[in-house]
């Protein structure tokens, strides 16, 4: 098996079996995001303690790459800290994916991840704010 | 009548690309004969110079091959005079001409019909005159993805002043009745231009006939180079209108303050032209003609023939195309779903049921499977979100096919997508 | 240092007009390397299909060379960022851009000052405004051919919103000072732009250090192929802009009666782009690079510098050159007259002097005595009529050089004027 | 010598020894016509007996090719009658320069043929309106 194909059965692996699928109660905070152009959608639900992502789930719909990193998103994020978080570079997400994505693809593998960032990053304006 | 399965000899690129390669994307843009490749090389090897009122040999040829390409494209589509064929880049620059140089004449209230089948180059230029108070009015299709005759009359008004629609949908490969809606904008008193980037290409066009009064299409997608396109325009329309673009070539004479204009079509063609684009058109319409437009018509349709036979044959599970079955109104063009991809809304909810609906496949999905298989489709909403959103889809997988398409391509497309199907069934 | 005897021999036209060919016209089109020829030959050989949003290998290499394309041309012309590389036809196409964008946010008695220098292409697409009352004002000459910076101070207002200036007159060979007049106009709180399509093609340009918020030049004036040019704008400008033309590509979403807009630089370019163009303007930015554009100005500069010492030698009856003789501030272009061939207008009367004022030799007669002879020189106003009249001539003869001119097709140039001068001397 | 170096020489000869050229006193009829592009001029001046062009004169300035084309149609038209003049068509006089000649210069060529053609016309209006 060559390194693409294996990247390619694992992200397959994550699309047809996603981790830490399904709706959440009572998170700390919750985003949906979607792209318009090619109707891909990500909700993200985390519980934080502390500083620490506890959990995190997530639900969606859209193409074998998007959903596929959403589930791969979550169970990167889940014992990290928040500002860990935030620091996850694009560029590692789409190393860890290991495909060659065009660059409308690529977007769609982002989603996820620009989701997440964007639901801490509220929660954090939020804190600052109370 | 040509020998279909040989033509892909005169197209160098399959040789390159190996014989494994099947190129579904010509709705985008065609392959190109080495006939028309040798056209432009010679073009920069023999005659290279700018055109118009040169006085030297050189130049005197580049204006005589670049005056007898327009000539050539003139002819093809059935126009009586060159002076009706302005060159642009592609058919989206020449709908972009009219929407500034029509947009001119237009008041507040005015009104632009167009089809919700049209593609983003008839639907954007129209927007821009928003701004004035000028209304833009979509007609509908009906279920089996032709035009709704009956909603196009309702829909014109004495404000209308611009019918514009596409003669063939880059989506449904319908082939719109365009004769007829030319007479009935023209009943109407208003303009019929006609969106012909996929007509031209596919089969025969006489704007007389069609009775147009502007038509633009695309060199690209008729085996001809990027950059060189074409606007047709009747020429008492043309002289009537203010200039597009201003500078060289479309000048009789400039002053400090005032600018007299050459006649048309230059008038329409600011600074130094496409040239080698233009001649490598006129070769791609020279191509074109020694197949003959009816037999290039017949090929795409026994070519749509069998993928509707091969489509309910293989019945792949949630498989929906789109557009009329009847090969007599339909280009080379099919587009279709596999289970729900419907359009997304920030209002809307996401349900737990597990990703995707029902047993869909994401078309990005399905054109990178393809992809690996080596078939080159294009999945998205090919440049018409309003269509893709009317069809209650966010986007579409599209295969399109041309005179260097083979039944076996047909066959392959849907062996590929029957793996696919079953990779992605969980 | 590039051997310049040789490099005649990378242009095979010259091989195939023969060697006593002699093309002086490259002010309008310079001819194309074999390198050049082959990069667009290649693309549609190996590469060909549309860019954008296709998600299969063919795609993606056509989009990834679309964008090195850009990437590299941003390079060349010392632009930070590929995002402010548009692509457009040529010169005239970027600068009537401007006027309809940048026109937008005019009003009546908001001026544009540019100079009498100008080609048309920099000249009437601002007349087009005129029409809604905004001005065009023009900076004076000097008598030795240079722009009067003073008069240019003098006519800068509150009112004007454009400075338009060309880098190097396309019929004087001045260069300017585009450098200290970007400083004016931003003093001035003006949009300053520059006319590139005679400087970027034979010096080493650098928007950064120039300072310029626009500037607009063509491929086929610098090796590349017909059908494509650029407009430079700064990032933050362009992304404050209207779109100029609507369609594909140019659009982030489209709903039925709004849309959004892609970034730039897409935001600008509608519709399937001249993408073998691009890729050949490409690759004639790495030849010229190869030569390196210090190298390329030093061998006009060597040119033009030998043409005015023959030019002194030769002494030709009644001949009179235009342009600085400094050749420091001098492009590669000699426009000449011979006699008096001053403008005529109908309130004038026609002497019986005889046929001819003076010893004069219209232009077009020595382009066409040149030709005979086996040199292609260009003859006329240059599209630069305003500049033309204020030299108190109606047409001039032009050569012009480029890197593959050399020393003895100057000295045949002259053998050839005297030749003509005796033929017509009566 | 060729046939184009020949028709060479003849024009040339026409531009500079042109024939009838010079200002006409009392003519019937007079026309001045130029380009503005490329700043050639002609001005022709006729005396007509009846219906026939007994003399015809110009003057003028710009290229061989117009002077040249100017000095052969003051040949061509004397004698003939207003009629037979204004059916000479544009490419019995291209054809009777003989050479070679691109768009811009046949323009050069016909501006003395059409400046003869409107001056009688203009001169068959008033003879009407009379
Ligand atoms: C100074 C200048 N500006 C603009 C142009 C227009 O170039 P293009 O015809 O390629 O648009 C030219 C070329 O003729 C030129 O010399
Ligand atoms: C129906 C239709 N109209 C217009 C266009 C625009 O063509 P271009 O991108 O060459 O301007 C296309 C091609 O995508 C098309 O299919």
């Amino acid at each position: 098996m060559t390194d693409v194909e294996e990247k390619t059965e694992i992200l397959m692996d994550h699309y047809r079996s996603p981790h830490n699928y399904g709706k959440m109660e009572g998170p700390t905070a919750q985003l949906l995001e979607y792209n318009p152009v090619c109707g891909d959608a990500v909700q993200m639900f985390v519980k934080l303690k502390g500083n620490i992502v506890e959990d995190v789930k997530f639900i969606g719909r859209g193409c074998s790459i998007s959903q596929g990193s959403a589930s791969m998103v979550t169970d990167l994020a889940k014992g990290k800290s928040v500002e860990e978080i935030m620091k996850i570079a694009p560029q590692f997400l789409l190393d860890l994916i290991g495909l060659p994505l065009g660059p409308s693809r690529e977007k769609c593998a982002l989603l996820p991840l620009n989701t997440l960032q964007k639901c801490l990053s509220k929660l954090d304006r939020e804190n600052v704010n109370r | 009548m040509p020998s279909w399965e040989r033509i892909k000899e005169d197209f160098p690129i399959f040789h390159n690309l190996g014989s494994g390669y099947t190129y579904l994307d010509s709705a985008a843009t065609s392959q190109k004969p080495l006939f028309v490749i040798n056209a432009i090389s010679d073009f920069y090897l023999y005659h290279n110079s700018n055109v118009h009122r040169g006085i030297y040999r050189l130049s005197e040829e580049a204006t005589e091959m670049y005056d007898r390409s327009r000539e050539n494209v003139s002819r093809f589509i059935g126009s009586r005079d060159p002076g009706q064929i302005v060159f642009v880049r592609n058919a989206t620059e020449g709908l972009n001409l009219l929407s500034y140089t029509l947009g001119r004449e237009m008041a507040q209230g005015d009104e632009i019909l167009i089809t919700i089948m049209e593609h983003h180059s008839n639907i954007v230029p129209w927007q821009f005159l928003q701004d004035r108070g000028i209304k833009l009015v979509y007609a509908d299709i009906r279920p089996d993805g032709t035009l709704d005759m009956d909603d196009l009359q309702s829909k014109m008004s004495p404000r209308t002043r611009i019918v514009s629609v596409t003669h063939v949908s880059n989506v449904l490969g319908t082939v719109n009745p365009v004769r007829e809606i030319g007479k009935m904008a023209h009943d109407n008193g208003s303009t019929f231009i006609v969106d012909g980037a996929q007509s031209v290409p596919h089969m025969p066009v006489d704007v007389e006939a069609m009775g147009c009064d502007f038509m633009a299409f695309s060199g690209h997608k008729m085996l001809g180079p990027t950059g060189i396109g074409v606007l047709y325009g009747r020429k008492e329309l043309l002289e009537r209108m203010h200039p597009f673009m201003g500078g060289g070539e479309m000048i009789s004479e400039v002053y400090r303050d005032y600018s007299t204009w050459a006649e048309v079509p230059e008038k329409f063609e600011a600074g130094t032209p496409d040239i080698a684009g233009a001649i490598g058109l006129s070769a791609a319409v020279d191509y074109l003609r020694s197949m003959g437009m009816d037999n290039v018509m017949k090929h795409g349709r026994d070519l749509i023939r069998l993928t509707l036979e091969m489509e309910e044959e293989e019945n792949i599970p949630g498989l929906v195309s789109y557009g009329p079955r009847d090969t007599e109104i339909r280009g080379p063009v099919y587009s279709f779903s596999i289970g729900d991809i419907s359009p997304f809304s920030v209002n809307q909810t996401l349900s737990e049921d597990g990703i995707g609906v029902g047993a869909s496949i994401h078309p990005h999905d399905v054109a990178s499977s393809l992809d690996a298989s080596g078939i080159a489709v294009r999945s998205g909403h090919h440049c018409a979100m309003p269509l893709t959103h009317r069809l209650n889809t966010v986007a579409t997988t599209r295969a399109s096919y041309y005179i260097y398409n083979t039944e076996e391509d047909v066959r392959k497309l849907f062996r590929s997508l029957k793996r696919t199907a079953e990779v992605y069934s969980r």
